[in-house]
């Protein structure tokens, strides 16, 4: 029991230590690529808690996390560099749309709640498509990046402490959060919904709640998204982004938080394989197909995601050595 | 039913494809099956990027060398575009043996599939990966702002071979970011002018939604209006949609004088078949800026027949210096030269002068630009200089479309130079 | 805008409306009778557009050409396709949650994606409408209407009644209808249920490409338009309430007319609409207009 | 009927419900059903399938609203109120199908289910684990059920009775005044129905329980009070003596087996 809680804190504690460690090695474009990776990892986390924590798939989630960019840039003083401030609003902006989102599209369930989140990701994908507000599909700059206190952002490895630091601090706070009385309502709640009314829970709140939430800490990946790019772009709220975050949770493994991280990194390194010419060379252009194909593949082999491996080996481990003691016979039946 | 066709499911990561980051990752990839456990995969992700992050050291330019980044549109509906710009670019390289200035010239290639949401990664892939000396780029303008905001960032030397994006010799130009094309406002206002004489009073406008599609809107109604005419309506779809129906109509119902529009690339193909089909062009002429004849009219075929464009170069100028160009460039490439491949050639000529009057040292910025302003570029379009925004100041011909051609008609407009609004240099 | 014009953008929204009822239909049957959440449907609509220009050389040269038989032969291209997949990769999504399919059915869309850029391209392409139906129809003084539009609304009518047709009078519609109601029924009645499954999304399937092979001409062929076809399909599907024809073609109507006409007198606003359309009505209607069965 | 039979204990029926009535399109699944559930009894509703006992306790909880009619519970009318209001208010119920929380222990189904009452949720800082209150009736209503050697076991991994025995202590842990089962013992072997049947026993002294069963023998072994419906109209209600002999019932229910 305890070897099985410690091992993924150990392991989660590596992976942090590790990234803390990366700019050491990693030279410019790398810490580029890494800060980028954990702002997904951030954004991953925060869809967890809807998919994994509370049942609630959403489609829409890139929303949230495009809000939160544009915030960032429509929110930023022209001439000055912008505080800490900005933050908090832009994240109370994403949390202020979700707060609405939520309280319309939990009214309905399954499919339909998919779909409506889908709606209203669109709608906000639209307005920054369609209207001046938003730049159309050009986008718009953030021209001066902020500084929290001594804290210039315009430095990219202040930049990155800064993205590992929320990274690590998100974490912590969802696994407080699981474990805590309102985490483990979500819970039932994602178990058996019908049982915990009841129970005399009214599940609106506590759903409402984890949506909102949840659509905040996406704001915040956006807006740490922002000022690192210094450019936001309409493409941050298509329903490509939203998937693509489903994605990586799927493949790291729904319903633990880790498997967000893993899910995050994982994805990109499966990218950045395929794209690589050493690799296919020319072919490398095509990079969709491989990585289409192993997304398949994962569906086939791993049930239960990256996060599901060990305990698959486990399992497959255990069969085999029953299987060796009954003798020949357990032969045939895997043949 | 509008979604920027450009971006694919995952265009959310920095693509990276460098020959030691791949084996890097390869090396990751060819471990990382199902089985391998996670934590390893971790690491071997770490060491992956550390490679692929150490690898600018030793991907220094070698002595003597200078390394040239050219981003540019090889997929997408501007794809023949980037092809032809680098064409052009070769072409003078090849006249010159290689060589800019004392120089040889490494090149480097990104495609930035006329992707904005992809240009910041993509340019970052340029200046901090690669460490390129000078970046080539691009056709699209929302793409190439990315580019100019990098460029003004870390300094590199920017020269733009098409993407007329005002901002960027507007409130983004810097010292060190030129342009060998145009500026969107320069077609659109000699059209303007043009259109005003011709005696149009009501216009209507329709393009896409985008930098481009706006500033040469803007710049049609600034010498429309001021000469007198009046644009009644302006229409847009979001790029690259081209479902044109609903705003033809739009356009039958309000009855203009004629109509201006900007398109460019598969789009203008598309809109001209269709504006010919919904039976307007013989009711409602159609006038535009340049590209919306320019490497189509073979799609287009008869329905472009005697539209008339405003650009800087044109199929028949029939200068000598023009003739020699195209003569060159068809025998290299077995492929007529269009206003792309001019502008792609006309980069590589700046970066020469440049390059010489610094003697191939590229830090001396200051001199390379001041050496680009005094310069006079003896382009296939006729000879153009920089304004003082490094736009060309050029004349802007109009053309009429007889075959296969863009034929001159006259020069709509003089030695035009761009205002460049907001440039503070 | 005056009255004949104001017809004009009727026929625009109608033909926009009809054609998405095409693809749409095919996704609500797939979704509502199989409940697989099929994000690849949009490829199925690329596919078809891109055999509409690729296809008419080839059969130019077998058959001595003909728009209608490159989409004869397209359609039973596109039913082969339909039946090979579900046979390989759908039979396998039906007992999966929504997640699974979402994620390997993503996994479809990125392949087709590169096999038509590895096969074809990435550039765009125009397709030429047949010659006999390239004509336009004079309409108002200074518009006409291209026939080959009208010739689109007109198949998609055609096409539309006739699943009417199939569904209220024969055993196979009854099958379908019994199915998308409910998929124990369905199986307690002692019908082959893969069978039924093999030919619903073969239809679905054909039906996407169909629309793709239609519609190519207007649109003209470009890489990732089943992206933009899809989403729009899934609002249509979930407004119409799922597993429901009627419900697709009102819906599909719906956001025809609210496109077509959010353009001209809202530009800036058409595209966010339809959307605030959709959110509407599963407010009012958390299950769609018509629920199934 | 019963609403107007003389009261009991002199006390008032903690839960009544007035002519309810619900209709499922044509066919009237409760039909005008009047009844009063008093402290310190066990009340078994019977009726063969579809007779409207599930649809009825489904009214009685909140969990469908009632075509007509109105539910009481002690003297306020909650017929508006929701699901969750009621239970909170003291209406617990199990569920045919074990409704447990199989990958939580038997401790923290019922944790969770104490949770419901206890204040402030929103305390995400503080592991659940540490709810001291939430904790004690969980502890209390797992003992009371019986589970008290399970605590830490995966719910999951229970055999069936004690899945269902699990089910009676997470009503337990919210601390009702009525208790409505709905088949406690569908599925239960003999040995297993003792053990279910005493807590029963134990339990009816402090709640009014509303059991819906089909084991007749156990049935009458515990109903002090059974009301029989037939296509959802109640036929007769009583002591387990007068319906016994009631020849209605005879003709109409038991007559059957």
């Amino acid at each position: 029991m305890t070897a099985k809680r410690a091992s993924p804190l150990v392991f989660v504690a590596l992976c942090f230590s590790a990234l803390a460690l990366y700019p050491l090695v990693g030279g410019q474009f790398g810490v580029d690529l890494v800060s980028k990776i954990m702002i997904y990892a951030i954004f991953a986390l925060s869809l967890e808690l809807l998919v994994g924590g509370t049942g609630l798939v959403c489609f829409g989630h890139a929303a949230f996390f495009g809000i939160g960019a544009y915030a960032a840039v429509l929110l930023a003083p022209e001439t000055e560099a912008a505080g800490a401030g900005l933050l908090a609003l832009s994240v109370l902006m994403a949390a202020a749309y979700a707060l609405v989102v939520g309280a319309l599209s939990l009214r309905t369930s399954g499919v339909y709640f998919i779909m409506v989140t889908l709606a209203f990701a669109q709608m906000a994908y639209y307005l920054v498509h369609d209207t001046p507000l938003g730049g159309g599909t050009d986008g718009i700059y953030l021209l001066i990046k902020p500084v929290f206190g001594a804290f210039d952002l315009d430095r990219p490895l202040n930049l990155y402490f800064l993205i590992l630091l929320s990274l690590v601090l998100v974490f912590a706070f969802l696994a407080l959060l699981y474990r805590s009385r309102f985490g483990r309502a979500l819970a039932g709640i994602r178990v058996n919904e019908q049982r915990m009314r009841a129970t005399g829970f009214s599940t609106y709140p506590y759903k409402l709640a984890a949506f909102t939430l949840s659509g905040a800490l996406a704001g915040l990946a956006g807006f740490l998204f922002a000022v690192k790019d210094g450019f936001v772009n309409p493409e941050m709220l298509s329903w490509h982004l939203s998937g693509s975050v489903l994605i990586m949770l799927i493949l790291g493994g729904i319903g633990h938080l880790r498997g967000a991280l893993i899910g995050a990194f994982s994805f990109a390194l499966l990218q950045e394989f395929f794209k690589s010419e050493a690799v296919f060379g020319s072919f490398a252009k095509h990079w969709h197909l491989g990585l289409g194909l192993s997304i398949m593949a994962c569906v086939a082999l791993l049930p239960h995601g990256l996060v599901g491996i060990p305990g698959q080996l486990r399992e497959r481990l255990a069969r085999q050595a029953a299987q060796r003691s009954q003798g020949t016979g357990a032969v045939d039946e895997r043949i | 039913m509008n979604q920027n066709q450009h971006n694919k499911l995952c265009n959310s990561f920095p693509a990276q494809g460098s020959q030691v980051a791949s084996q890097g990752n390869s090396a990751v990839a060819r471990r990382s099956d199902v089985r391998c456990g996670v934590i390893t995969r971790l690491i071997l992700a770490a060491v992956a990027l550390s490679t692929a992050a150490a690898m600018p050291s030793q991907a220094q330019t070698k002595e003597g060398k200078v390394k040239v980044g050219l981003m540019l549109p090889y997929t997408g509906t501007f794809a023949a575009l980037g092809t032809a710009i680098e064409n052009g670019f070769r072409l003078h390289l090849a006249e010159h043996g290689g060589k800019l200035g004392t120089r040889e010239v490494e090149l480097v290639k990104v495609d930035d599939e006329s992707d904005p949401a992809k240009a910041t990664d993509n340019v970052n892939k340029l200046i901090k990966r690669d460490n390129v000396d000078v970046i080539i780029g691009t056709v699209h303008s929302g793409v190439a702002m990315a580019m100019a905001k990098a460029a003004k960032d870390s300094g590199t030397i920017l020269i733009v071979p098409n993407a007329g994006a005002d901002a960027v010799t507007g409130p983004m130009c810097a010292p060190n970011i030129f342009r060998s094309s145009f500026s969107n406002w320069q077609p659109g206002y000699a059209m303007g002018e043009v259109m005003a004489k011709k005696g149009y009073k009501r216009v209507v406008t329709i393009t896409w939604k985008y930098a481009a599609g706006d500033e040469s809107v803007r710049g049609f109604k600034e010498a429309y209006e001021k000469s007198g005419g009046k644009v009644i309506k302006e229409l847009s779809l979001p790029f690259p949609n081209v479902e044109f129906q609903a705003l033809l109509t739009e356009i039958a119902a309000s009855k203009p004088d004629a109509v201006y529009t900007f398109f460019a690339g598969g789009g203008a193909v598309k809109f001209v078949k269709d504006y010919a089909a919904a039976g307007l062009k013989k009711s409602i002429p159609l006038y535009g800026a340049g590209f919306l004849t320019d490497g189509t009219l073979e799609a287009q075929g008869a329905d472009a027949e005697g539209l008339f464009t405003t650009l800087h170069y044109a199929d028949s100028l029939s200068t000598a210096r023009d003739q020699v160009f195209r003569l060159a460039y068809a025998k290299t490439f077995k492929m007529q030269p269009d206003v792309y491949a001019v502008q792609g050639y006309d980069a590589a000529q700046m970066l020469g002068v440049g390059l010489g009057a610094v003697k191939g040292d590229l830090s001396r910025k200051a001199d390379f630009a001041a050496a680009l302003k005094s310069a006079r570029i003896e382009s296939p379009r006729g000879s153009f200089t920089l304004g003082s925004n490094h736009n060309p100041v050029q004349d802007v011909y109009l053309r009429q479309v007889v075959g296969k051609e863009n034929k001159v008609i006259s020069v709509a407009s003089k030695a035009l130079a761009d205002p460049g609004r907001g440039c503070k240099m | 805008m005056d009255f004949s014009i104001f017809l004009i953008q009727c026929l625009n929204a109608l033909q926009y409306g009809l054609l998405l009822f095409l693809v749409a239909s095919g996704l609500t049957l797939i979704f509502g009778i199989m409940g697989v959440i099929n994000l690849a449907h949009g490829s199925f609509y690329m596919i078809g557009a891109y055999m509409a220009f690729g296809l008419a050389p080839i059969v130019q040269t077998a058959f001595g050409g003909g728009f209608f038989s490159t989409l004869l032969v397209g359609t039973f291209l596109a039913v082969l396709l339909g039946y090979l997949l579900e046979w390989a990769f759908y039979s396998y999504l039906y007992d999966r949650e929504h997640l699974q399919q979402v994620l390997m059915t993503y996994g479809l869309i990125l392949v087709f994606e590169e096999l038509r850029s590895l096969i074809i391209g990435d550039d765009v392409h125009g397709v030429d409408v047949p010659a006999y139906l390239s004509a336009s129809i004079a309409l108002g003084q200074t518009m006409s209407y291209p026939v080959y539009r009208l010739f689109i609304s007109g198949l998609c009518l055609c096409l539309a009644l006739g699943m009417y047709i199939v569904f209220t009078r024969t055993r196979l519609g009854m099958m379908i209808r019994a199915g998308s109601s409910n998929r124990e029924m369905v199986q307690s009645l002692g019908i082959d249920i893969k069978f039924l499954y093999r030919i619903v999304f073969a239809a679905g399937v054909a039906l996407a490409a169909l629309a793709g092979m239609v519609a190519a001409p207007v649109s003209s062929v470009y890489p990732n338009m089943g992206g933009q076809v899809l989403i729009i399909c899934f609002v249509v599907v979930v407004i119409g309430g799922i597993g429901s024809i009627r419900g697709a073609l009102l819906a599909a109507l719906l956001i025809g007319f609210a496109d077509t006409f959010g353009k001209v007198l809202i530009p800036q606003a058409s595209g966010v609409l339809i959307y605030i359309m959709m959110a509407m009505i599963l407010i009012w209607k958390p299950q769609g207009l018509f629920k199934a069965g | 009927m019963s609403g107007s039979e003389p009261e009991q204990n002199g006390a008032n029926p903690i839960l009544r419900c007035e002519n309810l009535s619900r209709r499922w399109g044509g066919l009237l699944a409760v039909n005008q059903v009047s009844l009063a559930f008093w402290r310190g009894e066990v009340h078994a509703v019977i009726g063969t399938n579809g007779a409207g006992k599930s649809t009825l306790i489904h009214m009685l909880c909140g969990e469908i609203e009632p075509t007509s009619g109105s539910v009481f519970l002690h003297s306020a009318d909650v017929t508006r109120w929701s699901q969750a209001r009621r239970a909170r208010a003291g209406l617990g119920r199990s569920y045919q199908r074990s409704t447990i929380f199989p990958s939580f222990s038997v401790l923290e189904n019922c944790r969770l289910a104490a949770q419901a009452r206890s204040p402030k949720p929103w305390h995400w800082w503080e592991p659940a684990s540490r709810c001291e209150a939430s904790l004690a009736a969980a502890t209390l209503a797992a003992r009371q059920s019986g589970l008290h050697d399970d605590l830490d076991r995966a719910a999951g991994l229970l055999s069936h009775g004690q899945k269902r025995q699990l089910e009676i202590a997470m009503c337990l842990a919210t601390a009702p005044q009525v208790l409505l089962l709905d088949e406690p013992l569908a599925g239960m072997g003999a040995e297993e129905t003792e053990r279910m049947l005493a807590l029963l026993a134990a339990l009816k002294a402090d709640h009014a329980i509303v059991l819906v069963e089909h084991d007749m023998d156990a049935v009458f072994r515990i109903a002090d009070r059974m009301t029989v419906m037939v296509n959802g109209s109640i036929i007769a209600s009583g002591s387990p003596q007068a319906v016994r002999h009631n020849p209605q019932v005879q003709a109409a229910y038991l007559g059957e087996h």
